[in-house]
């Protein structure tokens, strides 16, 4: 990336840290308080993203709505990330008959497409916030999973490691000196890769109407309640939707330079 | 102040052409059944007016007259409802309309198995159905109904062969057999009902104009394409003719688009949020009256729905001749509202500013069904969330499904809710209102969700229901309103919203039958 | 390896692995809160009766011990029987055979686009400036993070509202399922072309695209002999997931478009409880990704036989 | 003499370099090429011979100036592509440096030998049948449908000669056309290229092993950073070097030289001083004597037996060279005496104490006496670790990376290998090939083991970069008394290297003895082929 790219990329990741953390500094209004006088403004100076059906500010709900969904995306990460370093180290480390056991399972759950398999979780928990992080994280784990499998496997199998055999090194002292350092860059590179894509995800159940439920300023459901109205207040789908491409696009190209960097 | 509902009403232009197939976009959820027996809703009221016609129906004065029928007549103690058929309808599999369809089909309306809930309301006082000869069945009720004809002029009452309910029940749902203009032909779920004309249909009134009996269209294609926006696009690229549940700013916008709008406000019930008095904090009618006062009604439709809703201030649809509206009790008053929650005792505040008494928070549930709930309307129920926070309101809105929503109105797990009932006449305030529908019907369903409970007013729905005297009617169905209206178990919104868009091509729009759900008999297309 | 017993161990994998699938949505569905039969009547609304209830539990063998109840699923599944759908009380497979050709349809279009827009996008990337490699990365990013429903929503607008090229909603024409499938590919290409790329660049920067060079072959012959393959591989080892992924994609672009198939025959179960629905749904969509799989290897195989034989040695 | 082939006058490379500055690749470089006679290029790593050979290609993607660049009779200094493209392949043709990779590993090689004919697809393959006939590829009709990866190192190289010679060129070039293989192998390409210029091409051959050159060439130049330094008949730069550079890439040839006599010696002076030999202690315990014992190893994988059966033995402080062909299984044998591998049958000693097969805690006390190096140090190094770390990590037994108490002991590891300070705080990854396998000497060399298994550890360097690490090797032989196993394919180093030599073949030892016994008597009929097959080289 060029000098002016990464400045443009720090400078955007900075907004969004501080829209997420103090929305008030950016939107200094509520995003809640209606104003039904006001309803359907276009974009404007007054308001810069114009108003939804309600009279509130688009911006403001934009700029609130950042903690929502990015919080949805890293608790989802989170969560699926957990579960496959577990199921990872496991596998990496278990006696060939667990290893494949468990990799038969994660095929297993990876035959499912995830939005599926969010779906099929929310079945079972019914619709909200919490069973959206849930499913969303569920059903990238075995993804995570494996891909963690792989770099653990290619590890303890390095040069790197056998090294360490040579010189003596414990099995605790490889894994602390090189196995979880070296892979922390590559989880790091994974959770800021995975953020993205779980804050899609999410807002796709939310516009399912599975996942926040309104009037709360997440993305996803600011955009299903913006659909309806999609031939008469363009911005209210347009907006939304824009803050979800530019923060998953904006983490893919951290993660992106993150892999780069440790490689 | 409310605006004026814009309609524009089709004028055919030109001759009639047989032709074509009108294709439909509809954005209810797709029906179960195609039967109107089963459950009963309107969507399946909407579809199945194609194909299944009623014994009597509504005029455009709003009076009830025979369809099916040729004549009715009541005894004198109101018991016995004698109806006699127009003579020579079949059914679309061939066989006579007699009176042992009638028989068949009050019955069947009546059987646990049919699991009918709005059919099943509307014959619940027929205890039994006596043929008197081929086209004569004699109706014995329990008590005087004033209200059977306008029951019976509901298309989830509709007439069906007798031979085709004898079916299974899964059968029936499929390909439902009636004597309407079209016929169900094929059913791709998810996806379209398919309608073809009834090439053997007989008009049962007169009609000079036409040259035969026969509907103009070829048949009718019913998709279903939930995505309003997708629908209303649809409909601009000229892929589907007409489309319903036309969302406020698609209506607005219509006029200049150079496509037709029918408002066809649906009957009964207007749409209303029910206070359940059954419970904490709406048994006490002052926050009861808090609630009203703290919500900009007003305010809200007119931004959400672009004055094509008129406010209402009454507990029937603006269709109903005996409907009672009162605008000096619904208007937004917050230092009112603030005062009468006061007064109620709700004085103390928490960290959220909600209000408090003896420990327990002013919280007010609402449980929103997604299915039976526009767009608009959900955010109107945000919009009250929001003002009725600022008077110290704690209110949830809990968007479900509808089986989750009947579920939490099964549990009584709610404080408001808005359940649309349509129903033709004002009968429908004491299904809606007498204390006997708390009790849940055998399909679980109870119809007096704000639970108002008082003996004077049941008496009062039950006299107004058994007398033969008009002008006694009206007056107790008055008496009736102003009760439930001045207590503030009610917040009256707007009609049921009924709004379709057609294309230009689509000519002969604008009858309805008495749910106003549109015909599609004289439409026709100009190609 | 002989190509039978290749297909017999790739195909009894594939059957152990199905029986995996089913068997945890057996488990699964035990988890689920709520009585089955209840769901069976039409959910918790329907106020089903007693007796409708234990009707229903005679039925669909609720009754049994679990064990039993675990033989007959797989007894019918093994028969190719998915059981009888809550929702719609027809057979599930019945409900997937009517469902299945719109969704394969528009997937396999969305994969075909897909991959022609990825390699384009790739092929120019690969060949521009440094400029125009950051400008390419950013494009592929912000395709692969543009979510469908919006995507969707927007292509509608532009196509459909204000140009009026396309139609918004599917009209039985190939016209009809442009939009849907484009909507289905953008994201997907974004992801492909990610991986095409950094696999064109190494590949147009290899010793063997010097030796091409060096042997008189022309940019354009390297391009297409050399960098085309190399590019494909990684991609097509991926299509296993992109198949998978725009099964999930299809259940917000189906939804958005109003298009008939399985992913939203899915929602629609999943909002009624209608798990034999769901349980067939997502075993197919396994049974999808492994046959993906098989052939996606078996090209593999064509293009790479070294890999398949079990690499260099 | 003939008229030359290509004519060469000043010619210069440039790349940009980072930070908008230039990279200087090749300066004034002059020289002909004749029809019928081959000329050598030989210098380090990085000294410009590929790009000087590109540049006859119009191929180096860098900024070129020349007076003359004259292509049989062609002035090519301002060429188009396309008229770049008649001359590639047709009259000058390039066998690249990259044997391994040069032949894309997804098409069969018959597409990547004749693909640019402009014959009809079956007469195309036909003639590269033909061509992998004439370049004696076993079976070429079989080979031809085969890919890169299912041929092995030599079979690659021929099949690149073929690929050169199919458009009948009027001019070869052969960029370290022998490099990755083993010494049969090189023998054969190397008679392969004689052939070439018997043919009458033009050849150029270029190579940083003068001893290879000077089999096929017939004149030599010799470059460093960019510049030509020195040039002349073969026999000239051989015998009678002028430039003290040269003189030093002669030195650097192990072949021939004695065990312990430098090859980074002063070559004015007459007489080099031979390095100590070490005086290995005699314990009074018989089996301590032996550094390592090796009993009826064996290891299969899958149902290859890669290793069958070997048992060999090392004597403290003396080195033992193994020799065989790429699979024969030295490295697995390696491992196994690390206690890396497992082995399926066989016991491993050290020093008398049992090693392997055993748990690893068992054995973690021998560990200290136990070093291993490897052929690419680079991958057995922490990416994230810097040179101080490295070593730290090493000296501290893994508890620590970063503590400076390790400081002092790293800084006299790096001067034991003769690394300077000043690299501690650099990455492994921006040293050059010989300093990181310095830097992985000096790693191994931190808990002061008695024996190291040294798997390749020069293949990977050029001539004189090897001569340095090969002179440290011995020098800490004789310094520590550490015995050595010394795992290498080039017959010319085990020779320099080794008191005794186990040649394997096939996962068997074939033959063990002294290096005298080995070299001069081979008594197994590989060996004997093995050593037929290794260039004479006499100073
Ligand atoms: N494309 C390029 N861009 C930048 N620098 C280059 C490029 N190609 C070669 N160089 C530089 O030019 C110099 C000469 O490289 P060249 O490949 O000719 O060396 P060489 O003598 O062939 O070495 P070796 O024996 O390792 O093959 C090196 O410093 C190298 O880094
Ligand atoms: N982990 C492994 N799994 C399967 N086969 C292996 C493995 N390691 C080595 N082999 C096989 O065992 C044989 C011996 O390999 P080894 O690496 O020991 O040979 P080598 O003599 O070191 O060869 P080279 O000179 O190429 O390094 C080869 O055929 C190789 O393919
Ligand atoms: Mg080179
Ligand atoms: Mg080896």
């Amino acid at each position: 990336m060029t000098r002016t790219g990464k400045i443009v990329a720090a400078l955007f990741m900075g907004i969004i840290a501080i829209a997420a953390l103090f929305p008030s500094l950016l939107a200094p209004g509520s995003p809640l308080a209606v104003h039904p006088a006001d309803a359907f403004g276009s974009p404007s100076l007054q308001h810069p993203f114009g108003t939804d059906e309600s009279g509130r500010d688009i911006y403001t709900r934009v700029v609130h709505g950042t903690a929502d969904s990015l919080t949805i995306g890293l608790a989802a990460t989170g969560l699926g990330m957990g579960i496959a370093v577990v199921l990872g180290v496991i596998t990496a480390f278990a006696p060939r008959w667990l290893d494949s056991v468990i990799l038969r399972g994660l095929e297993v759950l990876y035959a499912i497409p995830t939005l599926l398999m969010a779906l099929i979780i929310i079945a079972f928990t019914g619709p909200g916030t919490t069973p959206a992080i849930i499913a969303v994280g569920l059903s990238t784990a075995p993804g995570y999973a494996r891909l963690i499998r792989t770099h653990l496997r290619t590890l303890v199998n390095s040069e790197m490691f056998d090294a360490a055999t040579v010189l003596g090194h414990s099995t605790w002292l490889k894994v602390r000196n090189h196995l979880i350092p070296n892979t922390l860059t590559t989880l790091l590179a994974l959770i800021t890769l995975g953020i993205g894509q779980a804050v899609i995800w999410a807002s796709a159940l939310s516009f399912l109407g599975l996942g926040t439920p309104p009037p709360a300023p997440e993305w996803g459901a600011m955009l299903a309640s913006g659909r309806t109205y999609l031939h008469f207040a363009w911005w209210m789908t347009v907006f939304p939707g824009l803050a979800i491409v530019a923060v998953a696009a904006g983490a893919t190209l951290l993660g992106r330079s993150v892999t780069r960097r440790s490689a | 102040g409310c605006g004026d509902s814009g309609s524009t009403q089709g004028e055919a232009s030109g001759e009639p052409q047989s032709g074509g197939t009108l294709i439909y976009a509809s954005g209810d959820a797709e029906p179960d059944c195609l039967d109107p027996h089963y459950g009963g809703n309107y969507p399946q009221g909407l579809i199945s007016t194609q194909y299944l016609e009623t014994l009597f129906t509504k005029n455009e004065d709003g009076e009830t007259v025979p369809w099916l029928a040729e004549s009715s007549e009541v005894s004198q103690d109101g018991l016995t409802h004698t109806i006699t058929l127009t003579d020579g309808i079949t059914f679309h599999d061939g066989t006579p309309l007699t009176s042992e369809a009638i028989k068949a089909n009050v019955e069947h309306l009546q059987d646990p198995d049919t699991a009918s809930s709005t059919g099943y309301l509307a014959v619940q006082k027929v205890q039994e159905v006596e043929i008197v000869d081929d086209l004569t069945a004699d109706l014995h009720l329990s008590a005087p109904d004033n209200a059977l004809e306008e029951s019976l002029s509901m298309h989830w009452t509709a007439i069906q062969s007798p031979a085709a309910l004898a079916r299974e029940v899964q059968e029936n749902c499929e390909s439902p057999v009636g004597t309407g203009p079209f016929t169900v032909d094929s059913w791709d779920r998810e996806q379209q009902i398919n309608l073809v004309r009834n090439e053997d249909y007989v008009l049962p009134v007169e009609d000079s104009e036409r040259e035969n009996d026969l509907a103009y269209l070829d048949g009718i294609t019913w998709r279903l394409i939930p995505e309003a926006a997708t629908r209303y696009a649809a409909l601009q690229s000229g892929e589907v003719h007409v489309i319903d549940n036309a969302q406020p700013d698609t209506i607005q916008s219509a006029d200049n688009a150079n496509i037709g709008h029918l408002d066809s406000p649906r009957p009964g019930a207007s749409n209303r949020i029910e206070l359940n008095s059954s419970q904490a904090p709406f048994n006490d009618p002052l926050v009861r009256e808090a609630f009203i006062r703290a919500v900009d009604v007003d305010g809200g439709i007119q931004a959400l729905f672009f004055d094509t809703a008129p406010c209402s201030h009454s507990l029937l649809s603006s269709v109903e001749p005996l409907g009672y509206s009162d605008d000096s009790l619904f208007y937004r008053d917050v230092d009112e509202a603030n005062d009468l929650l006061d007064e109620a005792g709700w004085t103390e505040r928490d960290e959220d500013n909600v209000r408090m008494k003896d420990g327990e928070r002013l919280e007010l549930i609402m449980p929103v069904s997604t299915n039976q709930s526009v767009p608009a309307e959900q955010s109107l129920f945000e919009q009250f969330q929001a003002q009725a926070g600022e008077v110290g309101f704690d209110m949830q809105i809990n968007l479900l499904d509808l089986s989750s929503w009947y579920a939490a109105l099964g549990e009584h797990n709610y404080n408001l809710v808005s359940a649309p009932y349509t129903k033709v006449g004002p009968s429908v305030l004491r299904i809606l209102y007498h204390s006997s529908s708390i009790e849940p019907a055998p399909s679980g369903y109870f119809a007096n969700n704000a639970q108002v409970d008082i003996p004077e007013l049941d008496e009062i729905l039950v006299q107004a229901e058994e007398t033969t005297d008009d002008a006694e009617r009206a007056d107790l169905y008055e008496q009736a309103q102003q009760m439930v209206l001045e207590d503030f178990y009610v917040l009256p919104l707007y009609d049921q919203q009924n709004h379709f868009l057609y294309t230009a091509d689509v000519q002969g729009m604008g009858e309805a039958s008495a749910i106003a759900a549109p015909e599609y008999y004289n439409v026709w297309l100009n190609q | 390896m002989h190509i039978i017993t290749w297909l017999a161990r790739r195909v009894g994998a594939a059957v152990l692995l199905l029986w995996l699938v089913a068997t945890a949505i057996f488990i699964a569905i035990r988890f689920i809160p709520g009585d089955p039969a209840e769901a069976i009547m039409g959910g918790p609304g329907s106020q089903a009766s007693a007796e409708a209830l234990e009707a229903a539990r005679e039925q669909y063998h609720l009754n049994e011990p679990l064990v039993v109840q675990y033989g007959l699923y797989l007894g019918q599944l093994a028969t190719g029987d998915l059981g009888t759908s809550y929702a719609q009380h027809r057979p599930v497979a019945q409900v997937m055979a009517e469902m299945l050709p719109a969704t394969l349809q528009l997937t396999l279009i969305a994969l075909v686009i897909a991959w022609f827009i990825a390699f384009v996008m790739a092929a120019i990337a690969a060949r521009s400036s440094k400029i125009g490699q950051t400008m390419g990365t950013i494009i592929e990013v912000i395709a692969a993070a543009v979510p469908h429903f919006w995507l969707g929503a927007m292509l509608i607008i532009i196509f459909s509202t204000w140009l009026g090229w396309l139609p918004a909603v599917d009209t039985g024409t190939m016209q009809g399922i442009i939009l849907p499938a484009v909507t289905l590919a953008i994201p997907l290409s974004g992801f492909l072309a990610q991986l095409m790329r950094d696999s064109l660049l190494t590949a147009m920067n290899s010793p063997f695209a010097l030796a091409a060079r060096a042997r008189g072959a022309s940019e354009g012959q390297v391009f297409f002999r050399h960098g085309f393959r190399h590019a494909a591989l990684p991609a097509l080892n991926l299509t296993g997931w992109a198949v998978a992924a725009s099964i999930s994609g299809a259940v917000v672009v189906e939804e958005v478009f109003a298009r008939p198939g399985i992913g939203r025959s899915l929602l629609g179960a999943v909002l009624s409880r209608d798990m034999p629905m769901v349980t067939g749904i997502a075993l197919f969509s396994a049974l999808i990704y492994m046959v993906v799989m098989l052939v996606v290897e078996a090209i593999e195989a064509f293009i790479n036989p070294a890999a398949a034989r079990g690499g260099d040695q | 003499m003939s008229q030359p082939a290509v004519e060469i006058k000043n010619l210069s490379v440039t790349f940009p370099g980072p930070d908008k500055s230039v990279i200087q690749a090749v300066q004034n470089v002059s020289f002909t090429l004749t029809p019928g006679r081959a000329l050598g290029i030989v210098g380090e790593s990085g000294s410009g011979k590929s790009v000087t050979a590109r540049a006859l290609l119009g191929l180096t993607g860098g900024q070129v100036t020349a007076d003359v660049v004259n292509i049989l009779g062609t002035d090519a200094r301002h060429l188009t592509e396309k008229q770049w493209r008649e001359i590639r392949g047709q009259q000058v043709a390039m066998i690249l440096q990259d044997a391994l990779n040069s032949l894309d590993p997804l098409r069969p090689i018959h597409r990547e030998i004749a693909d640019t004919l402009p014959l009809s697809r079956r007469a195309r393959k036909q003639t590269a049948i033909e061509a992998l006939y004439r370049v004696e590829m076993p079976n070429p009709t079989v080979r031809a449908d085969q890919r890169s990866p299912q041929l092995s190192g030599g079979m690659r190289q021929r099949a690149l000669i073929a690929q050169a010679m199919i458009g009948n060129p009027c001019v070869v070039v052969a960029d370290e056309a022998t490099t990755a293989l083993d010494t049969r192998l090189t023998r054969l390409v190397l008679d392969q290229l004689n052939d070439l210029t018997d043919q009458g091409i033009a050849l150029a051959i270029i190579s940083h092993d003068l001893a290879q050159i000077a089999q096929v060439a017939d004149e030599i130049i010799v470059m460093r950073n960019g510049e030509i330094v020195e040039s002349g008949p073969t026999d000239q730069i051989l015998n009678r070097p002028s430039h003290e550079y040269t003189k030093q890439l002669l030195a650097a040839i192990p072949a021939g030289v004695e065990r312990f006599v430098p090859l980074t010696r002063d070559l004015e002076q007459p007489e080099t001083p031979h390095l100590a030999r070490p005086e290995p202690e005699v314990s009074s315990k018989r089996s301590d004597n032996l550094a390592v014992q090796v009993t009826g190893l064996s290891k299969a994988f899958g149902d290859h037996l890669a290793v069958n059966d070997v048992s060999l033995s090392i004597p403290r402080g003396t080195t033992l060279g193994l020799v065989g062909e790429s699979g024969s299984g030295k490295t697995t044998t390696a491992r196994m005496i690390l206690g890396l591998t497992a082995p399926d049958t066989g016991t491993v000693e050290i020093f008398g104490e049992h090693f392997a097969p055993a748990n690893e805690s068992e054995r973690r006390a021998l560990r200290e006496r136990l070093g291993a190096i490897y052929q690419d140090p680079l991958a057995s190094f922490d990416p994230r670790y810097s040179v101080s770390q490295v070593l730290t990590n090493a000296l501290s037994k893994g508890t620590t990376s970063r503590s400076r108490q390790y400081r002092e002991r790293a800084i006299e590891l790096l001067e034991m290998v003769e690394l300077d300070s000043s690299v501690l705080g650099r990455n492994p990854r921006e040293l050059s090939g010989g300093q990181r396998q310095r830097l992985a000497i000096a790693r191994a060399l931190a808990p002061k083991p008695d024996v190291l298994i040294l798997d390749e550890p020069v293949s990977a360097l050029d001539v004189s970069v090897q001569a340095t690490v090969l002179d440290l090797l011995d020098r800490l032989q004789g310094e520590t008394g550490a015995s050595y196993l010394f795992i290498t394919h080039d017959l010319a180093v085990v020779e320099h290297m080794s008191d005794n030599i186990a040649v394997m073949t096939n996962g068997q030892l074939v033959e063990m003895g002294t290096a005298n016994q080995i070299i001069n008597d081979p008594q197994h009929s590989y060996t004997q082929e093995l050593m037929a097959a290794a260039p004479e080289w006499n100073r």
